[in-house]
């Protein structure tokens, strides 16, 4: 019996013990970021979808086309091309598209471009109707973010 | 090599398998490589649970003659052999490797593989589920992947593939 | 998908259909269902620091009979393809779909030449409304599927737009 | 349906449990033979989320599979990589730079207490109780922020390489660390008053789904539950690898046999964690982060090799065969908790329904791990 008595006590009193620790955090600071009226910043690592860096006098892709990100990629998602203009030396881009929906965010494409032409964006909050807008034409979007 | 490797090491010579290697713990992750014939699985596995050993994974590996690494010469037979063998008992024609991964949850540490090959026409071998009951579910799989038949096991169906799977998918020569 | 499922009344109530699409936007009862990485952002989003009951849809059913929408958070494969499809058939309606992550979008990273075990998208299987993508997308993410998803059905957009950057 | 293989003269019924339902973490499916509340017979069902990596290790290159090791147990990705590079650094006789082993350490570490806390409430939520849950995601938010800020990603990370780590940590993630074990230090004790010392869990978690410690090795089980059923074993201590040897913690031990034991394990590995992490900061030498003399493009030796790690829930194994070229000729990858849910149908036979769940709970378990 007394064990009974025991134990309706002990209960009851980590049932306190427990309010009281949600009291206490009922009086400290909201850890809820407002999402869409205040944002967090991206950290400087943060990877989104890939994109070209563009030439910063001309604005040109830095990209030579040598395909080692597209060799590089697990799962197949970056096709390039690139054609050598005539009197030219070395190749022009001429589209590089990116098809988010496979990518895996591993970085492999960015660690084996050896001429620092492509990056992470910091897009992290995409969402949309139509999954063809993540078959991102990375050069158009250079040229959009150029004008 | 630990003691308790050296132990397991006479009662697996007791045993008289094809191959037994010590090997370079540090260069291949185990102590023991040990190749035994198929109707000496059982009693292999016994040996382990005897000296208290867990059974980490079975697995299978499918050697198509082509595909294969190049034969190794093969591992001479017992007698506490030093030097390390490369994929002993390498295929001479279309086999299937089952591989038990065997190790120690004491406070030494000793990690044993016990291999077993079969002839890839007809991959049957005994099951050790009857010894390790984890060995049950590991054999499903590797039922599941290879289509290697475990004699006497409970129940083969499906585990991971769809209840009416007829593919084996990691065979090698697997085409969707 | 969404108002076009809705039988057309006899008498059409313009501001009433507007009232009903409000109620429930901003009420999206997601179902409880967790395929795979996806589903643990999932999870971050509706806990302490993204919390999505700000939005009304933090209330997540177990039951397919009490949702409003089904978030696909990870790869189906094509064993868990025929149950995916019997617990959006047992949807009410109407009902919504957000494919969460590349997984749910196209079969994500787990697609190759030979691929024997995964449904190459969750459109394969039903119609989706809001496409979310990422490996995994970020929590933000989801809630910008969410309020794409209020958008759709009330055509307009109550919350601010947030540029990355 | 089939026909329960039971005592004819007892009533029983059959319970399909999953593969969606929120207890099973997942997309686990469980066969349940009942007799009223008493489960006769349960046999979990897999495969539901079966990604073939296997079958995808020998379509990738070596380097081009490391993004699929986080996807195997995405709660403790990092220690998925470790295991995966450690044992192709094996294979191809890579060296790794101290630093390179000292940050691996580090964020391995804080990646288990991400998953320990994200198991916690998860755990409690399965018992019923909500707002454990909130306060465990609260903190796990700190850990990935700081996740983040190294790696780039907050849940699938591919942060390591063959030879070292990606990037190297900077300042601010050394501070922010610190401050986080600070933070974690003070509301541990919170934690165990809200819900280690309250009624309804102990009644519910004390002496329910017993596993003895000869269970376990039957059935290969490992990391909190073998932890739990009173043998010291994990990977860290008994096959040292990385620089674990160099670092001074406990294993917790506790042979009770039942959850509360293995709830307890995970509750004291968080504090062990903190302890590693803080001595790893500590000793953190200077140097490069990747070794010099990696190769590109990696072909290890004709072999097989294998390698383990202690994840957040047990032995992690890989066994990879090689054949000389740029793909590995066979992966295999030996999941804890493939091996700790085998156990479940011998473990749950008796059991109230209500308890055997709580004993699924305590396994820990991350179904794409089991499916692979």
């Amino acid at each position: 019996m007394s064990g009974y008595f025991c134990e309706l006590y002990s209960g009851t009193k980590s049932l306190f013990v427990g309010l009281g620790i949600t009291f206490r955090y009922m009086l400290k600071p909201v850890v809820t970021l407002q999402y869409p009226h205040e944002s967090l910043p991206m950290s400087a690592r943060f990877r989104g979808h890939i994109e070209l860096i563009g030439d910063e006098e001309t604005g040109a892709p830095k990209c030579v086309v040598c395909g080692m990100c597209q060799k590089g990629c697990p799962s197949n998602c970056i096709s390039l091309a690139g054609e050598k203009p005539e009197g030219g030396k070395g190749k022009v881009l001429t589209s590089y598209i990116l098809d988010f929906t496979k990518c895996s965010l591993c970085g492999q494409c960015v660690e084996s471009c050896k001429f620092g032409a492509i990056r992470f964006s910091k897009d992290y909050n995409l969402a949309g109707p139509r999954k063809e807008a993540y078959i991102f034409d990375l050069l158009k979007r250079l040229e959009e973010k150029g004008r | 090599m630990s003691m308790l490797c050296e132990t397991l090491k006479e009662d697996f010579l007791a045993l008289a398998p094809l191959a037994l290697v010590d090997t370079d713990y540090k260069a291949k992750g185990y102590q023991l490589d040990i190749t035994v014939a198929p109707a000496q699985v059982v009693e292999a596995a016994t040996i382990m649970n005897r000296r208290g050993y867990t059974l980490e994974a079975v697995t299978g590996v499918d050697w198509l003659a082509s595909a294969g690494p190049k034969p190794a010469k093969k591992a001479a037979p017992a007698e506490g052999e030093e030097e390390p063998v490369e994929a002993p008992g390498a295929p001479v024609a279309e086999q299937m490797e089952v591989v038990y991964d065997y190790t120690n949850t004491g406070q030494e540490l000793c990690r044993v593989v016990v291999r077993c090959r079969i002839p890839r026409a007809n991959p049957e071998l005994p099951t050790v589920s009857g010894v390790f009951s984890g060995a049950n579910w590991h054999e499903r799989e590797t039922h599941d992947f290879f289509g290697i038949r475990f004699l006497g096991h409970p129940d083969l169906s499906p585990l991971l593939l769809p209840e009416d799977a007829d593919f084996h998918p990691l065979l090698k020569d697997f085409r969707v | 998908m969404g108002k076009e499922n809705l039988q057309s009344a006899i008498v059409q109530f313009a501001a009433l259909d507007q009232l009903l699409a409000l109620g429930r936007a901003n009420s999206l009862w997601p179902m409880t269902f967790g395929l795979a990485c996806c589903a643990i952002e999932m999870m971050a989003a509706g806990a302490s620091r993204f919390d999505l009951a700000r939005f009304g849809a933090e209330v997540f059913r177990p039951s397919p009979r009490q949702c409003d929408v089904m978030i696909v958070a990870g790869t189906i494969s094509k064993k868990m393809a025929p149950a995916v499809q019997t617990l959006y058939d047992q949807m009410p309606e109407p009902k919504w779909v957000i494919a969460m992550g590349n997984c749910a979008i196209s079969g994500g990273p787990f697609v190759f030449e030979g691929q024997y075990g995964i449904v190459e998208g969750a459109d394969k299987l039903f119609p989706v409304d809001v496409f979310i993508p990422g490996c995994p997308p970020r929590p933000e993410a989801l809630i910008e599927g969410i309020l794409e998803l209020e958008e759709k059905i009330t055509g307009t957009r109550r919350w601010p737009r947030v540029e990355a950057g | 349906m089939n026909e329960p293989d039971c005592n004819p003269n007892q009533e029983t019924f059959v319970i399909n449990l999953g593969p969606q339902h929120p207890a099973t973490h997942g997309v686990l499916r469980v066969k349940l033979t009942m007799d009223g509340e008493y489960i006769v017979h349960a046999e979990p069902v897999l495969g539901y989320i079966h990604r073939m990596h296997e079958k995808m290790g020998e379509n990738r290159t070596w380097a081009q599979f490391l993004p699929n090791t986080a996807r195997l147990d995405y709660l403790g990705a990092l220690s998925y990589n470790h295991g995966y590079v450690q044992v192709v650094e094996r294979a191809a006789g890579i060296e790794v730079p101290e630093r390179a082993e000292y940050i691996r350490v580090i964020t391995v570490e804080l990646n288990r207490i991400a998953s320990h806390l994200l198991w916690y409430g998860a755990f409690v939520l399965d018992l019923g109780g909500f707002t454990p849950l909130l306060y465990a995601f609260d903190d796990r938010e700190h850990v990935l922020d700081l996740l983040e800020s190294v790696t780039g990603a907050r849940l699938t990370f591919c942060y390591f390489r063959f030879g070292g780590v990606y990037n190297d940590i900077d300042e601010p993630f050394i501070t922010g660390t610190r401050a986080f074990i600070k933070r974690l230090r003070s509301r541990l004790p919170d934690y165990h008053n809200l819900v280690t010392k309250n009624i309804i869990m102990i009644k519910r978690l004390k002496e329910v789904g017993p596993i003895s410690a000869e269970m376990c090795r039957r059935y290969g089980a490992t990391g909190p539950v073998l932890r739990g059923s009173g043998v010291c074993y994990d990977v860290r201590k008994n096959e040292p690898y990385s620089v674990y040897p160099e670092l001074d913690f406990d294993i917790p031990v506790y042979s009770e046999c039942d959850s509360m034991a293995r709830y307890m394990v995970r509750m004291d590995e968080i504090d062990q964690c903190l302890r590693i992490i803080e001595q790893a900061l500590d000793k953190l030498p200077d140097g490069p982060v990747m070794a010099e003399k990696a190769p590109k493009i990696i072909k290890p030796p004709v072999g097989d090799y294998y390698g383990a790690v202690e994840a957040a829930r047990g032995t992690f194994g890989i066994r990879v065969v090689s054949d000389g070229t740029n793909t590995p000729y066979r992966m295999k990858l030996r999941s804890p908790t493939f091996s700790n849910l085998s156990l479940f149908g011998e473990a749950s036979r008796g059991m109230l329904l209500a308890d055997a769940l709580a004993l699924m709970g305590s396994l820990d378990l991350v179904i794409p791990e089991i499916d692979r």
